[in-house]
């Protein structure tokens, strides 16, 4: 089993896409370089992170089969 | 553990103004109720370069929406002594002057029901991983962020 | 003088959830407005030495209301940025559960609109002349006073 | 013309009517003492009084064709 990147809001449209399965990554902060590797414009765009459904604010470690969300400031209502 | 009943708040496309009605009528029997207080969201026909917002695009990270709300909504039902507590809101495409968020607190007294209901509607928009995308009338579009 | 349109919030029995539906209804063409804030007051089944209230018999001295609910229209308009502000309060019977208070008001933004509605609803109850005379179920009667 | 005086919710039991014509009086004071001379029970109730719908907290000159409201507290809502 891999890590799930969800990508939601904007980030659906820099990316091309809203699910992706990766192979695993040590921590959240090597997965985020490797995403803003491939989608330079994440670097210049403002979003968080969620580990199978928590927010995060430091690096986080991962497990195989983690689920991860990038999320760029919520606009609901 | 397990035990917990996750609601459903989204629905597909706008809130008719007969649902609230009929959510209105349905605490009729409730007869320990005093006071209702509700919050609506109506989308807004906003000017960018001359353009207007025909519509928004909701759309939402549905598992951790939930989740989040059901710990807001233990929350305010601790803070506050309500009798109820309904929240619906929209995911797909809203029109310009139609509803996508109705929020909905009643509770013996109007001071309860009228704080609970106006932290709900803070909460619902910088807690709730939802994101609404303006679809302007050439079709441009430009994303949302709430303030 | 003379000049002023003096509107009449004042309805006969009961407030119809068709009635609230229909008044949100009518502002979808609106499309400048951002948020509707609602207050429903409704009769609630107070309990008194073992009795229950059945209905509540509102009287009021209509012209002083009016003028007094024109003035504070005035001033809430002064101060907040709505769009539009209406306010029904029932006469005569209104039964347990039944609406006897709709307060509704809407803006560009959220939190116009609902302070606005706050503001409102303690004006109405503090400011105008208007009697509840609670009726028991055997017929007893209570006079009400506001908190 | 007279003085109409009206009364309000809870007055109104306790006079027995909503509304009574009287003959003119110099000010409130003398209106408010004939009334609590004729209904002893509004001496032990609160009650407001206006004069041409304005309230009045002290008291007032009243000229023939003025209106006088008692009003106990609102209850409206």
């Amino acid at each position: 089993m891999a890590i799930t990147v969800y990508f939601f809001g904007s980030l659906v449209d820099i990316t091309g896409q809203s699910k992706k399965e990766l192979n695993s990554f040590s921590d959240t902060d090597a997965l985020n370089l490797l995403l803003q590797k491939d989608y330079p414009t994440l670097i210049s765009t403002k979003y968080f992170i969620a580990v199978n459904q928590q927010m995060i604010k430091t690096n986080h470690e991962l497990n195989n089969g983690d689920i991860v969300a990038l999320m760029p400031p919520f606009s609901g209502g | 553990m397990g035990e917990k009943k996750i609601k459903n708040i989204f629905v597909e496309g706008a809130i008719s103004s007969q649902k609230i009605a009929d959510s209105i009528q349905s605490h009729a029997s409730k007869t320990n109720i005093g006071a209702h207080s509700i919050f609506l969201g109506q989308v807004r026909a906003d000017e960018k370069d001359g353009k207007q917002v025909a519509s928004i695009e909701y759309t939402c990270y549905q598992d951790m929406a939930l989740e989040k709300m059901h710990e807001i909504r233990e929350s305010i039902f601790a803070k506050y002594e309500l009798t109820c507590m309904h929240v619906y809101h929209s995911l797909g495409n809203v029109m310009v002057g139609e509803i996508c968020l109705f929020v909905f607190t009643s509770s013996k007294h109007r001071k309860m029901a009228i704080d609970a209901c106006s932290e709900l509607v803070e909460a619902i928009k910088f807690e709730l991983p939802i994101w609404g995308k303006e679809i302007y009338q050439d079709q441009t579009i430009v994303w949302k962020e709430n303030k």
